[in-house]
């Protein structure tokens, strides 16, 4: 958990500060390119409102992403973190590499569905399997915007475009994907619900393995007509939230209490807790079986489930089963990554 | 039992005993089946010659599969210490069934051939010596474990070739000792059998071998490893903390020796902990991908792979080369095109490499010639890598980087690490401004910021479109112009950075060689050849890319220069043509790519050829 | 309301009464947003001028982004009929808030500046001639849905534009009919807001404007077309049965209109089914994986692409090369390295493709200069991916590819489907034997047979890894060194096959030019440009790789030759210098890369400060 | 189904033949290079014995791979089918191609471990999605046998190698990924098991989508030590069969009768019929959902479960949606692909 990494600045006279001294603005990006409306946007903007309530120290979130409107716009947010714009399909392997040799980093990953669910399958897949620690959005509109409306791999079967005609492949679910890649914290959302989307940010920050947002976020330009089932009409009309979900910060004190049955805690591994408020069903995010018949039926019944689909903290990252020392490899003193003179003689002669 | 070729039969060509012994100056060839454990026994024999002070190569030529097939393990002993691969291998051990009537066939007049009894040879020749082993029966007899019959089979070629050639047998007690990590009872096994094999030939075969060694002092302080340990452990020492690879013939040594090293060397002695780490990704191109993100973020980090996964990396080497992020790239090379023979030598990626990825793009590659430049470049390269930012590829080969070759103890690395222009916090506060992409030292290479970095303004967004200076996205004509003037700028910076060719200029030679990588040990003993003949050359070894002026005056320097490469396209010489347009047609290629390492005979011949009829390189465009 | 520069303030600079009108000889740039619809405003203008017979170009210049950011659609009117791109463009439409003070400031002198009336400039220049539309007003007057007001507004300069320089209005209205397929309502919604502009002009503009049309007869039997709509009907008529590819900018419009195409000219008129097959892949590696599978099966296959997923594609390259299947891949250049420019134009790959792939590869490239050839190499480039067994890639870019060229229509295929050494179960037993690797005919192309081939022998195993005549493994050096060696002798064929390149030289020229693709245009005008200042040229236009000998004798007859090119490394004069050695010193390179075509002026500037200092192209290798 | 597409042929005399008068000869391949032992040589044996059995024509079937061990295995039989040694990890982009362009043809295709589940995943799930009409076979021994024994991502977590040491990361379960991207055709078998090998690749051979086989075919060299869940030893101990298949072709009648309940019978597109003998359990493979219960089950549990996982012929395959003529693209004639002269004088009319 990193909200309280920095030492509070002092804050600006008069201006409004979050833990660290930080202000609102502090959080901000570059203005938007992207179309007037566009999903990704919305998402940004809770982006940059769950940073600031954390208390996120910017310099050490990297903003990372791949190719597409999505994958663009890292650049409309946190202009005092670092980013990097990685080929299409593969920021996985590039985030891998960084948050490897520098655990101090918090990395914060924005795909699109053609990004990761066609190109990059092969990459999302196999960073899931290492678990490694990062927040991995995916800004789901079942179209590749940046190229003008093709179907992307998200795409609902017999769905149509403008110019791309019918779709005739069934959609590829990169929450079930992601189920049985071995990833612990998969969510749903809709760019629709900037509530839903700010709580579900917040654990994910505070998750500690590879945590998974799909959100469907609405390409306006390209597929948002009604009988799209990614478009906003579609979106508000058809949400089924699994639960209401709150986070509580490690530091508040949870002292309303629910009538049983009505709620379930999720205790994060330093701390903070996801309070899961019943609605209609009961479902539990811990079980991975129940999530997995979940979706199965979601995707039979095309219903637009979102909340929490399941959590466990359980499986080591990449980091652990590396074994390092606690200092971050790029932090170590150039004595420690070369070794010594003699330890080079002694190498010698074992070879000779 | 065992041929006595009696004398009415002995050969006319074969070696009149009024002629001396051949000592210490032939080469042996043990023919085998893979997976059969012949590894053993050949490093045996090779480091009981080297350890009787007598220099020796080792060459594998195996095939690109597990078990089953022909091996051929060459071993030259030359009191001259020529290390290049040699045609003529006088000592023939006849092992594998399946390619012994052939490999006798190869063998020269006055040859020994060493055979498992039980191969029947249709053509016998009558102008080679024989030396009959009953093998099986000797392995059988030695009481080891059923499954290791064939194994110690091996050993017993081993017993017979110290006796006919006259190996110190302590000497290859200490190199099984030294082979089996001091285990008594593995030692005690194998050398059981190579004394019994000894006293076998000893007392079987009569027949006088024209050919045996005598120790000498042509090793004192050397050691044998191969390239691509040497480029492990260069890069433990070169400070790699963050490695990412897949695996693929023959560039997967490097990892398993990194692994290993960095075992015994980088770790914490008080918690065991490590101060690195590795990743077996899912494919070359996240390999690549990976060893950008952490070389991004401030490590140390490379991959090693093959022609198949260079061609897979093209993206991310492009974006590299643009987004200027060091790294530190392997090219084991084995011969492609495509899949190609993995189990085979070529220097065949050197143009590829150079331009890797669409668009405008030169990469900086390093040439190692040596294992000892393995070792160096394996260090040196992150220090290139991290002062250019920008990918380096080191181009080894199958030959340097999988055979045993003699070396000086390496050296130390002579100067500490070089990160380059990484601005700290602090020294951000200090200098107040900081635009990525800004050429303030007017050499091309521009500043950059880790991430983590908590000074206002450090932050930066990383990207393969175009930028301006403050790595913005930008359209602007301006800006993209600039910005690869600038790139290109650096690649000249560049040309003064990388290691200079190693030049051995002879006063008035009208002929110049050029040459690089395992190709050296072929140039110098080509070199003498010439000599005899009446030709002086002189020698440039190019050890990286870009090319600088000195590769110029060596070119005016000479009449012609011939430039020899294991390749069919004469990758190098195009660059060279291209380098010095004003000399492309006194450039003259002897590329040669048949998947073994050049021999001396070969570039000789090849130049002498060349030197008659003084034919022009022609259209190779 | 309108600005009316009074007399008093007339600029000096502005056009003297006397002087007369420019006539079919100037540029006007139309500055807008993208996403705001102004594509239709400019087509509509562009054909309307085209269709009164005026030799015109359209260049969109856009950003890589859907809507919102800065757009600028040049239109050249040019009765001398030049096409290339012109750095002046005398009239501006100023639409676009965001940059209308730059677009200003870059007028020439007396140029027209046709501006939306709710723009307010803060340097207004006085030597410039104005005309304020209330576009916006317009708009709405015309009762369109809100959701088309930006849209209609465009069509406001539409109407202004055609009564300032006198644009026939039924024309316009032409060009409507045939831009909305004859839509009746929408077509009268837009020639409504026209004929209100050009009405409101009539009245408000009082000033004069010194730049008109008139009919003349420079466009008859012509039509336009953009480059990669011109390829997909080529490959339509090339009988494409199998296209898989991958989105990106410039080359998705070719894939659109093939879609399209295939759709009206390739279904079975009783069943309405298809007789070709288009899959959308999930990466440009498995696009050209299924173009290769396909082609084996012997299906005429193609994709297209640009930079990046030609780097994607490049294990699969080699393999096509090294395996010998046929495939077509479009690469539509835009800027690189990296992802680059994707909306900005280069001739950046034209290295980095001829030699695609790790080991010894070389690609046949062809080298589109026009769209109609861009029809023509649309089905020629499969008759020589069959004939040569190999992939072949066209090199076109996004400058030929998307914007509107004039031309004649296209030519039929002047010759029937060449689908080269196939031999089918007849042949086969006829033949008896069969050997896909062998030699027969000494061209170093061989035969083969297709999956499904009945006879016996028919079948082999198509492999990336080194064979013999059988395509069987093998590491046998002799077996992979002929293999290789008749690839390039396969290669050296291709020289004769490939089309050659067009030559115009010019009786007595020192200086030759050398250019190619997109670039054509340019240099037909700057030739004129420099006899102009007394210096005639001959010229060369390539048309592909691999080079052959008329290149030779092209440079060996010129003093020098400059190579005219959009990139920066001067890419094909290196692949120049390497086919003539003999002549790399008097190769001189213009290689100019900034995202924009190349211009007449910049060329010859460039030609003629070189022929001052008669400056010698340094080193570049 | 091709199983008398071709006319029989005379048969030699004496020869013992099949249907269309070939021996069992004329389905031989070259010399095995593989170790002595390996899972990868008996599975080459079952596949000549079927493709005998059902007398398929070899000029029809391709053999596809890509690179490794396993992947070299088809220039072991068939010699009289054409082959196609693709790159490592990209034969399955290579069969779209080939299958889409001559319907007649039958895909069969061999991979590993290493080439589907590490370096191919994403073409392997695409192709899946796809629905191409083949036969896809993975030998799976949970290493990289061809370049010597590292882990490939089907190794079981903490399993030990020699070279490699322990593997920490969870395993791709290959059955579950084809399950999740809409494969109809589903088996895990064991190279051990010959009977069980051989009658799912007859009913593989006679489905009409994709029909994924996974195969554990221990590597005798590098991962067949008592303790690998990939060993011979442990497979014989440890196979859990979910039922006894029998394939039985449309041209025998099943007259044999069953008590109610102990048998299923699957009937597939044109004909033949896939019996399954009740064992244990009641199974039923034509149920998505418990197929996936058992899946994860199995998994959890480190079940050795093989049988036909799953069967549903319902999906279109890629031919399908393509909408294409019934002759295959290959062979129709230059005039049905070049249009007329007339045709190019429209379009440049319309163009104008
Ligand atoms: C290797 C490569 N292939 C293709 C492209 C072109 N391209 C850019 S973005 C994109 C698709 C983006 O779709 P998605 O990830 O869904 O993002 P969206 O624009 O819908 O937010 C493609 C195909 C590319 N940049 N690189
Ligand atoms: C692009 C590429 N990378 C790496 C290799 C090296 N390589 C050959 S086979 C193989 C792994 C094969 O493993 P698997 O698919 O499980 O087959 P097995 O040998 O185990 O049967 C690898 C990594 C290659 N040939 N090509
Ligand atoms: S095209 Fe679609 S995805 Fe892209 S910015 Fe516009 S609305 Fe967003
Ligand atoms: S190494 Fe393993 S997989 Fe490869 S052939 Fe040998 S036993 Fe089979
Ligand atoms: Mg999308
Ligand atoms: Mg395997």
């Amino acid at each position: 958990m990193v909200t309280t990494a920095n030492p509070p600045a002092a804050p600006a006279p008069g201006a409004k500060v979050n833990l660290i001294g930080l202000e609102k603005n502090d959080y901000k990006g570059n203005p938007s390119t992207l179309c007037q409306g566009c999903g990704h946007d919305s998402i940004s903007a809770q982006i940059m409102a769950v940073a600031y309530e954390l208390s996120l120290p910017p310099h050490r979130i990297i903003k990372m992403s791949g190719i597409g409107c999505s994958s663009k716009s890292p650049a409309y947010f946190l202009n005092r973190s670092h980013g990097f714009n990685a080929l299409h399909g593969r920021m996985p392997s590039v985030v891998t590499g960084a948050t490897t040799v520098n655990s101090d980093l918090v990395a914060l990953a924005v795909s699109g569905d053609g990004d990761t669910g066609s190109i990059g399958l092969g990459q999302y897949k196999h960073l899931l399997r290492r678990n490694v620690p990062m927040v991995y959005i995916i800004e789901n509109n079942g179209v590749y915007g940046l190229t003008k409306g093709q179907f992307s791999a998200t795409a609902d079967m017999g769905q149509k475009l403008k110019y791309a005609g019918t779709n005739e492949l069934p959609p590829i679910d990169l929450c079930m994907e992601a189920l049985i890649a071995g990833c612990g914290f998969i969510a749903r959302s809709f760019a629709g619900d900037a509530k839903q989307v700010r709580e579900l940010l917040k654990a994910a920050f505070n998750y500690k393995g590879t945590a998974v947002l799909d959100i469907i976020s609405p390409c306006v330009t390209f597929n948002n007509h009604e009988d799209s089932t990614k478009s906003y009409t579609y979106g508000k009309a058809h949400e089924e939230r699994l639960h209401d979900i709150t986070f509580v910060p490690k530091f508040e004190e949870i002292n309303v209490d629910y009538e049983p049955g009505t709620m379930i805690n999720v205790k994060l591994h330093d701390g903070p807790t996801i309070q899961l408020h019943k609605l209609g069903e009961d479902y539990d995010p811990t079980d991975r079986t129940a999530a997995m018949r979940r979706l199965e039926e979601a995707e039979a019944q095309q219903e637009f489930m979102t909340g929490l689909i399941y959590i466990n903290e359980g499986r080591p990252t990449l980091g652990e089963v590396q074994h390092m020392v606690s200092t971050p490899l790029v932090q170590l003193s150039p004595e420690r990554v070369r070794p010594s003179r003699e330890a080079l003689v002694r190498m010698m002669t074992d070879l000779s | 039992m065992v041929s006595t070729v009696d004398v009415a039969t002995r050969p006319q060509a074969a070696p009149d005993r009024a002629q001396p012994d051949n000592v210490n100056d032939f080469a042996l060839v043990a023919a085998t089946v893979n997976g059969s454990g012949s590894q053993t026994a050949n490093a045996t024999l090779l480091r009981a010659l080297f350890k009787m002070g007598i220099p020796v190569t080792g060459k594998n030529l195996f095939p690109s599969n597990i078990s089953g097939l022909p091996t051929w393990y060459t071993i030259r002993v030359s009191k001259d210490g020529y290390t290049a691969r040699r045609e003529k291998t006088e000592i023939l051990i006849a092992f594998n069934p399946a390619t012994a009537e052939a490999d006798l066939a190869a063998m020269p007049t006055g040859g020994v051939c060493i055979y498992r009894n039980d191969i029947r040879f249709a053509a016998r020749r009558d102008d080679v010596i024989y030396c009959a082993l009953p093998a099986k029966e000797m392995a059988k007899a030695s009481g080891a474990d059923p499954k290791l019959l064939d194994y110690m089979a091996n050993m017993v070629y081993v017993g017979a070739v110290a006796e006919l050639l006259g190996i110190e047998l302590d000497e290859i007690k200490a190199a099984l000792l030294f082979h089996f990590k001091g285990k008594a009872k593995a030692v005690g096994l194998n050398y059981g059998v190579v004394e019994a094999a000894a006293a076998y030939t000893r007392e079987n075969m009569k027949e006088h071998v024209p050919f045996h060694v005598e120790r000498m002092n042509g090793t004192a302080g050397r050691l044998l490893i191969d390239g691509n340990s040497a480029a492990a452990l260069g890069a433990v020492f070169g400070g790699v903390t963050f490695g990412a690879w897949y695996p693929i013939t023959p560039s997967t040594s490097v990892f398993d020796a990194l692994t290993e090293y960095l075992g015994y060397l980088r770790r914490d002695e008080a918690t065991g902990e490590a101060t690195y780490a590795i990743v077996q990704s899912e494919d070359e191109l996240a390999a690549i991908g990976m060893v950008l993100g952490a070389g991004w973020a401030g490590a140390r980090a490379m991959t090693a792979t093959s022609g198949p996964g260079i061609s897979l990396m093209t993206e991310f080497a492009g974006m590299g080369f643009f987004a200027e992020i060091p790294a530190v790239i392997w090219d084991i090379m084995r011969m492609g095109p495509s899949t190609g023979l993995p189990t085979r030598v070529s220097q065949g990626d050197v143009l590829p490499v150079y331009y890797l990825g669409h668009g405008d793009t030169r990469q900086v590659c390093l040439l190692p010639g040596s294992v000892a430049e393995c070792f160096r470049f394996g260090w040196e390269a992150f220090d290139l890598a991290e002062r250019l930012q920008t990918p380096v590829f080191v181009l080894s080969d199958l030959d340097l980087g999988m055979n045993f070759w003699m070396t000086a103890p390496f050296e130390y690395p002579d100067k500490p690490m070089d990160r380059g222009k990484v601005l700290d916090a602090e020294e951000l506060r200090a200098a107040g401004e900081f635009a990525r992409y800004r050429d303030v030292d007017g050499d091309g290479i521009t500043y950059r910021t880790l991430p983590g970095n908590s000074a206002p303004g450090a932050a930066y967004f990383t990207r393969g479109t175009g930028h301006n200076e403050r790595a913005v996205y930008s359209e602007r004509p301006e800006d993209w112009e600039q910005n690869l003037a600038r790139l290109f700028k650096k690649h000249d910076t560049a040309r003064g950075l990388v290691p200079a060719p190693v030049v051995d200029q002879h006063p008035g030679a009208r002929v110049g060689l050029i040459a690089y990588g395992s190709v050296d040990p072929t140039i110098v003993e080509t070199r003498d050849r010439l000599r005899t003949t009446g030709l002086e050359t002189s020698y440039m070894r190019l050890r990286a890319l870009p090319l600088n002026d000195t590769v110029h005056d060596f070119i005016a320097a000479h009449d012609v220069v011939y430039v020899v490469e294991l390749n069919f396209d004469g990758q190098m010489r195009q660059l060279l043509q291209l380098h010095c347009p004003e000399h492309a047609a006194q450039i003259r290629s002897i590329a040669h790519c048949d998947g073994l390492p050049l021999t001396a005979r070969f570039v000789t011949e090849a130049i002498l050829e060349q030197e008659k009829k003084g034919h022009r390189n022609g259209h190779n465009g």
